[in-house]
């Protein structure tokens, strides 16, 4: 078991990347990309709510939803307890942490919007994880969000030193510049079965 | 306070409005679903007539193979069986495999695949798979032609040939077990 | 002998230096004119003490230090003042200068009272009034960097200096006047080392001299067979540049490394270029004040040499009558104060020589390769020449896009000028590291 | 007399530029194209007359749409004609001409010009190109041929890795010896081929200080190792270092690829964590991932760390050393 | 502000000068995700399009009973509401899109697009302007993604809404329909939207 874990980890974090081969979260993504540390502190985040995020839908989705035959109810009961879980993740940082929240404070309630968070929430329930599995899937899927984003902004700092068209500033390197990144990701196909 | 309760108020009618499509919607997801996997059954086995018979998979070599024959008169005329292909290219291959009643191939659809576009997706497409079709397990060689058989693999998959071809010769065996004790007991919903 | 060097960087340009090696010095003509700037050294500018009509005699004072940081001026000729004006220096700066008309045969004759030696010894100097007399010969350092000498040879009590370093690398390309100096002059410079000696209290001394000047290493080692000269040594070190800027010649010979921000006394060093020593040597034995210097004329001209010119001669007077004239003026492009790595081109022929002034170097439309700059390419030579271990294209490109965060290590930069000589794509990156520098001094000033 | 020029210190300049660099790189990679002449025939010339011409046009088109006016100078400068190059030495002998054309307007458009030309692009655009027409063209890009010396048809051919990969490491074992990779008569790209024309042009880059030995040794040192290390585990399974380094393109990649210098780091700590990296990536896509050869993908990845591995191993400043009393 | 001649230029706006995808560069994730073939991405623009317009018009409706401080909650539960309808209907009635656009048709809810108009149109403006607003992004996000999944389509697959365009000997350039392809096109489609607004002004 721990093997195919070890397996399922390398699947989400590089081989099925959310951003790059999934396309989840290309917002922040693009948009919180410019320096290292902030992506750093965005990835970060990311990771933190999705873990939270999908153990508690993964809760609600288990033993209230599907008991009712609530199904149906998923994505609006789910994007509601993402956006409360963020405001709380505000609150309770801006008390306890306020250096943290200095930095991350106002990519939270971005976070809200990131679909990668409740994409990642609806394909866990969806694959019928189970409740480990599922945090372990969110964690890897935020890792593989941190990973994508952090390499992506130390690449962008040169980028924005560069003599390019005008036109290809800004966004739209930043998209060539993704596609490239996917591409050599694609070298990575193959590398586990799952 | 009165936020909330608007808060609240909104999200019951909202719930209540979804319920509502809910119910209309809910049969015909259903008909949906089962007329797409009746769509592939259908391609496998092209003389079934809209009927084959519930039955749990069966156990072969420590995987359970899902198993739909068909029978008329109480005679098996053929069955489709979905086996998994493993080590595709990037993961295991769903393949639904119609066999009939001479434990020839009828038909194979692919149900679920990690492959890439335009390459490994080819053995989906019939000009590939075609070429099993009315082959059986004693005059055909279940195998690319690279490693001796007699299936061609497609140009730059062989590991998806490979899997495939797996497969569908797996579905041949566990229709031929299957096939035996059916003989022996009949139609079984057990 | 094993040749010594620093670890990092350098580089090894074509030395050109056979053009006016071994050229004998020579004292060249005395002009109608001369200027006199009266900012010849780091620091303050000095103040005018005279006024126009005045009559002056060589060794004159003209111009008074002002501050601590700053150096007495003197006249190099005999003759009237004829007036004082803003003038452009040959560093490109804009000050007052003293011009001169002169009278040649006075000034001749009391050159050579000058020229000769007052006192036999100094055994009844103390290193006060060593000191003194060297402050008041307005001795400069006169390897470029201009430092008042009397200043550098006090050092900060806590500051306990173990070792003198005479610099005599003249590792720039195409300069011979201090290998000339050193042949002809010997004695006289080893004189000066004792009264460095005895005016800092230390033994130790070492002289640096790069290898490709074996005649001047033969030389040096055979005076000091004479026991009268204690405790100094020739080191012979590799033929690289810059072997010749303070840190890396400390590193080079003592291995000691000066800190980031720090001087060479902090490491217990203290180094002198050899001009200077020579400089010292007059002040102290003839009274002589620092009037004349040894430049060398090179490159694009006629009769390039070794030249002792007096402080202020103009330089379109030393290249016409002393230098030969140029080749073909049509195809000359720069006119270098200096030498090619760390000179100043200058922007018209009428400025003058100063104290710091070690070369006049003309280069013609051959050898100025001045083409655009190109992107840069990554290729890493600069960080492998740089010989202070910076990285000159990040720092020359935060320069660029004015982001100062990571601009505190253009402070570091000797402006050796190694990275734009290597660089491929023809970058000129110490010209973006000079802006950096000053792009972050005032980032401090209104940060703080 | 004119008047006289201004310029900042230094005055001289080394007279090494900028197409100096460019045109050794193209001087190295001569033995590797006279190989695939010798191995492949004409149409090896084609390809790579094809990818350079291409390139170079496409350089001048984009530069001209863009409005730029030292056109002529920055088409010769080099660049794409090593980009042209590269990528003729990366495509199997059979690719069809509109192919390598579209690996020109891949490797000059997208991953050269948009990012501002020479200079400023992240990833190697020979490499991009490559990964591109790989993705793309799947069955174009493995249809291998066995060298034909000038005689008889072309067979159609696997590369050992290829063979590895599908058939397992008997059969790659009973068709080649190591002396097949050295000399490069095995089937392969252009210019992956043979292991000692690459040796040859890299050791002139080393001798021209074009290169120097950090990413080189970096990079084939850790995938001997990485191989090595599973070769001791299971020799039966997994092929031998030295057969790693001898194919599919690891030298190639090593003396021409990853030691691009705009896309490789400044500094050499940077560049032996940059090597090790690639080295260890090709070995894990080999040896476990769904494509037979890792180089180009290995070094896309690291081209991508780049920034990040300068910004760690900036060169010690001088004078950071503790001052001894 | 809701007079007709400003409702109906945002509505034109909104088709191509304020494209949200091209100009905007809102609601990326579904324009990458969902633009490999034609027939996908027209399935996404009116899935999308009609979550527009009828939350925009549910919105503009309850402005003025929707509380300040609580708009956001309430807007993500309007919005959900619909896209669960889009959910189920699609469910019903159009398995294969339904399974091809898989979890983008739930994640229509974070669409920026939605929520932006939500907030920064519907909540201020009347309803028929608010459902002109939701009609014109709609079909502005519509446009953007036909272009691009036509592009994606012809060159990655060689066809054009699953119709063959070439022979059997076309090699299609697969890349196209994947990842890097997605990214790719949308990088230039956007670098070519730039080009045209500013030859544009430049011409005004």
């Amino acid at each position: 078991m721990s093997g195919d874990i070890f397996i399922n980890v390398i699947y989400w974090l590089v081989i099925n990347n959310v951003v790059l081969m999934q396309f989840l979260g290309i917002c922040p993504y693009l948009g919180v990309s410019k320096r290292t540390e902030t992506a750093s502190g965005m990835g970060m985040a990311v990771i933190f709510v999705m873990a939270l995020a999908n153990a508690i839908t993964w809760l609600i989705d288990s033993f209230f939803l599907q008991k009712f035959n609530l199904v149906y109810l998923r994505t609006i009961v789910f994007i509601l307890i993402i956006a409360a879980l963020v405001q709380f993740v505000e609150i309770f940082l801006k008390k306890s942490m306020p250096g943290l929240y200095k930095s991350l404070g106002i990519y939270l309630p971005l976070i809200t919007t990131n679909c990668a968070i409740l994409g990642a929430a609806i394909l866990s329930v969806q694959q019928k994880y189970d409740f480990l599995t599922g945090i372990i899937y969110a964690t890897a899927t935020g890792a593989g969000f941190l990973l994508a984003i952090f390499m992506f902004a130390s690449v962008r700092e040169r980028l924005e030193r560069a003599a390019m068209p005008e036109m290809f500033k800004g966004i739209p390197i930043a998209l060539i510049t993704a596609s490239i990144l996917s591409m050599a990701f694609m070298g990575f196909a193959g590398l586990v079965k799952i | 306070m009165k936020n909330v309760f608007i808060l609240t108020i909104i999200s019951l009618v909202a719930g209540l409005c979804l319920s509502g499509v809910y119910i209309g919607t809910k049969d015909q997801i259903e008909i949906s679903k089962k007329a797409a996997f009746n769509n592939s059954l259908k391609v496998v086995l092209p003389f079934m007539k809209d009927k084959y018979e519930d039955v749990p998979p069966v156990k072969y070599d420590m995987e359970e193979v899902p198993i739909y024959p068909v029978v008329e008169n109480g005679v098996l005329q053929g069955a489709a069986l979905q086996v998994i292909g493993k080590n595709g290219y990037a993961g295991n291959i769903k393949v639904l495999v119609g066999v009939d009643k001479n434990q020839t191939i009828t038909g194979i659809q692919i149900l679920e695949h990690k492959e890439t576009p335009g390459l490994g997706t080819k053995s989906a497409d019939e000009a590939w798979w075609g070429q099993f079709k009315g082959k059986s397990l004693d005059k055909f060689k279940f195998k690319v032609k690279k490693d001796g058989g007699d299936v061609d693999a497609i140009t730059a998959a062989t590991i998806t040939s490979r899997s495939v071809t797996d497969a569908v010769q797996k579905g041949l065996v566990v229709y031929r077990e299957y096939a035996g004790s059916f003989n022996k007991m009949g139609v079984s919903h057990e | 002998m094993k040749l010594l060097t620093f670890k990092r960087g350098g580089i090894h340009p074509p030395e050109h230096k056979s053009l006016a090696e071994h050229k004998t010095i020579e004292r060249p003509e005395l002009p109608e004119t001369i200027a006199i700037n009266l900012c010849q050294h780091l620091g303050k500018p000095a103040k005018a003490i005279v006024k126009a009509k005045d009559e002056i005699a060589v060794g004159q004072l003209i111009g008074e230090a002002d501050g601590f940081i700053s150096s007495h001026v003197h006249a190099s000729v005999a003759g009237v003042v004829a007036k004082i004006e803003k003038r452009m220096t040959a560093i490109g700066t804009l000050d007052e200068t003293i011009l001169i008309t002169v009278d040649k045969d006075k000034t001749r004759e009391q050159l050579d009272t000058l020229n000769k030696p007052k006192i036999q010894t100094i055994d009844a100097l103390s290193p006060t009034d060593l000191l003194g007399l060297i402050k008041s010969a307005g001795v400069v350092g006169e390897g470029g960097a201009t430092f008042p000498t009397h200043v550098k040879l006090s050092p900060p009590p806590d500051k306990k200096i173990d070792t003198i370093i005479i610099n005599s690398a003249e590792c720039e390309p195409y300069l011979t006047a201090d290998h000339q100096l050193m042949i002809e002059k010997p004695i006289e410079i080893l004189k000066g080392i004792q009264i460095l000696q005895k005016a800092l209290g230390v033994e130790t001394v070492y002289i640096g001299i790069e290898a490709n000047k074996p005649d001047a290493i033969r030389l040096f080692i055979e005076k000091l067979q004479d026991p009268s000269f204690r405790g100094i040594q020739v080191v012979s070190l590799r033929t690289k540049y810059p072997q010749g800027g303070e840190k890396q010649l400390i590193h080079a010979i003592l291995k000691r490394q000066v800190p980031s921000g720090k001087l060479p006394f902090d490491v217990g060093a203290l180094v002198q270029n050899v001009g200077t020593v020579f400089a010292v040597y007059e002040a102290v034995y003839c009274s002589k004040p620092l009037i004349d210097r040894v430049t060398t004329i090179t490159g694009f001209v006629n009769k390039p040499g070794n030249y002792l010119l007096p402080v202020g001669i103009g330089f379109e007077q030393v290249i016409s009558n002393v230098a030969g004239g140029f080749k073909d003026p049509e195809r000359v492009r720069e006119v270098i104060n200096g030498g090619p790595m760390m000179g100043k081109a200058i922007r018209q022929l009428d400025v003058s020589v100063m104290k710091g002034t070690s070369g006049i170097l003309v280069l013609s439309e051959t050898q100025v390769c001045y083409v655009d700059e190109g992107p840069c390419i990554r290729c890493g030579r600069c960080v492998d020449a740089c010989p202070m271990g910076l990285m000159p294209t990040n720092i020359a490109q935060d320069a660029q896009f004015k982001s100062t965060d990571t601009l505190a290590a253009s402070m570091d930069c000797i402006e050796c000028g190694s990275c734009s000589y290597v660089c491929p794509t023809h970058r000129q990156l110490v010209h973006w590291i000079r802006i950096g520098k000053t792009v972050f001094r005032n980032a401090n000033r209104s940060s703080k | 007399m004119k008047s006289l020029v201004i310029t900042s210190s230094p005055h001289v300049r080394s007279i090494e530029r900028l197409t100096d660099v460019m045109y050794d790189v193209v001087i190295a990679m001569i033995p590797a194209v006279l190989v695939s002449i010798y191995f492949f025939g004409l149409q090896s010339l084609l390809i790579t007359v094809t990818a350079v011409v291409g390139c170079m046009a496409f350089e001048a088109l984009f530069l001209k749409i863009a409005g730029k006016t030292n056109i002529r100078a920055t088409v010769l400068d080099g660049s794409a004609i090593v980009t042209g190059i590269l990528i003729a030495l990366n495509l199997p002998p059979t690719s069809p001409i509109w192919m390598t054309l579209i690996g020109s307007l891949i490797a000059i458009i997208v991953a050269k010009q948009v990012f501002g030309g020479l200079g400023y692009n992240i990833f190697n655009p020979a490499l991009v190109a490559r990964v591109f027409l790989l993705i793309s063209f799947p069955v174009q890009m493995t249809r291998w041929v066995n060298p034909s010396f000038f005689k008889g048809d072309a067979i159609t051919a696997a590369t050992p890795l290829g063979m590895l990969k599908t058939d397992g490491l008997a059969t790659v074992s009973k068709t080649f010896s190591h002396l097949d990779f050295f000399l490069g008569t095995i089937g392969g790209s252009l210019g992956e081929v043979s292991a000692v024309a690459l040796l040859i042009g890299g050791l002139y880059l080393l001798m021209r200080k074009v290169i120097s030995w950090e990413i080189p040794v970096s990079m084939l040192g850790s995938l001997f190792i990485f191989t090595g290390i599973f070769w001791m585990l299971d020799k039966a399974r997994y092929a031998d270092p030295i057969f790693h380094i001898l194919t599919g393109g690891a030298l190639l990649g090593a003396f021409f690829m990853a030691t691009d210098m705009v896309t490789s780091p400044i500094t050499r700590k940077g560049m032996l964590i940059f090597g090790a990296g690639i080295g260890v990536l090709t070995g894990l896509i080999r040896l476990f991932g769904g494509y037979p050869e890792g180089v180009s993908f290995a070094i896309l990845i690291m081209n991508s760390l780049v920034p990040l591995i300068d910004k760690y191993t900036e060169v010690k400043k001088f004078g950071l050393v503790k001052v001894k009393a | 502000m809701s007079n007709g001649n400003t409702a109906w230029s945002t509505f034109a706006d909104g088709i191509w000068k304020n494209s949200p995808t091209l100009t905007l560069l809102l609601g990326m994730c579904p324009m990458l995700a969902t633009s490999s073939s034609v027939m996908n991405a027209l399935g996404m623009g009116m899935a999308a399009t009609f979550v527009l317009v009828m939350s925009n018009i549910f919105i503009s409706a309850l402005r003025n009973i929707i509380p300040k401080q609580m708009r956001i909650p309430c807007f993500i539960v309007v919005i959900a509401t619909f896209v669960t309808i889009v959910d189920l209907v699609m469910a019903a009635y159009s398995p294969g899109l339904y399974k091809s656009l898989g979890i983008f048709i739930p994640l229509i809810v974070v669409n920026c697009i939605v929520l932006g108009r939500a907030e920064a149109f519907a909540y201020k403006n009347g309803i028929a302007s608010s459902m002109l607003d939701g009609v014109g992004m709609g079909i502005g996000f519509t446009v953007g993604l036909f272009l691009m999944s036509t592009f994606r389509e012809i060159l990655g697959n060689g066809s054009f809404l699953n119709l063959p365009l070439f022979g059997p000997s076309f090699s299609p350039v697969l890349i196209m329909i994947m990842p890097p392809g997605a990214f790719m096109t949308l990088g230039f489609l956007i670098a070519l939207k730039s080009y045209l607004d500013k030859r544009q002004k430049k011409g005004a």
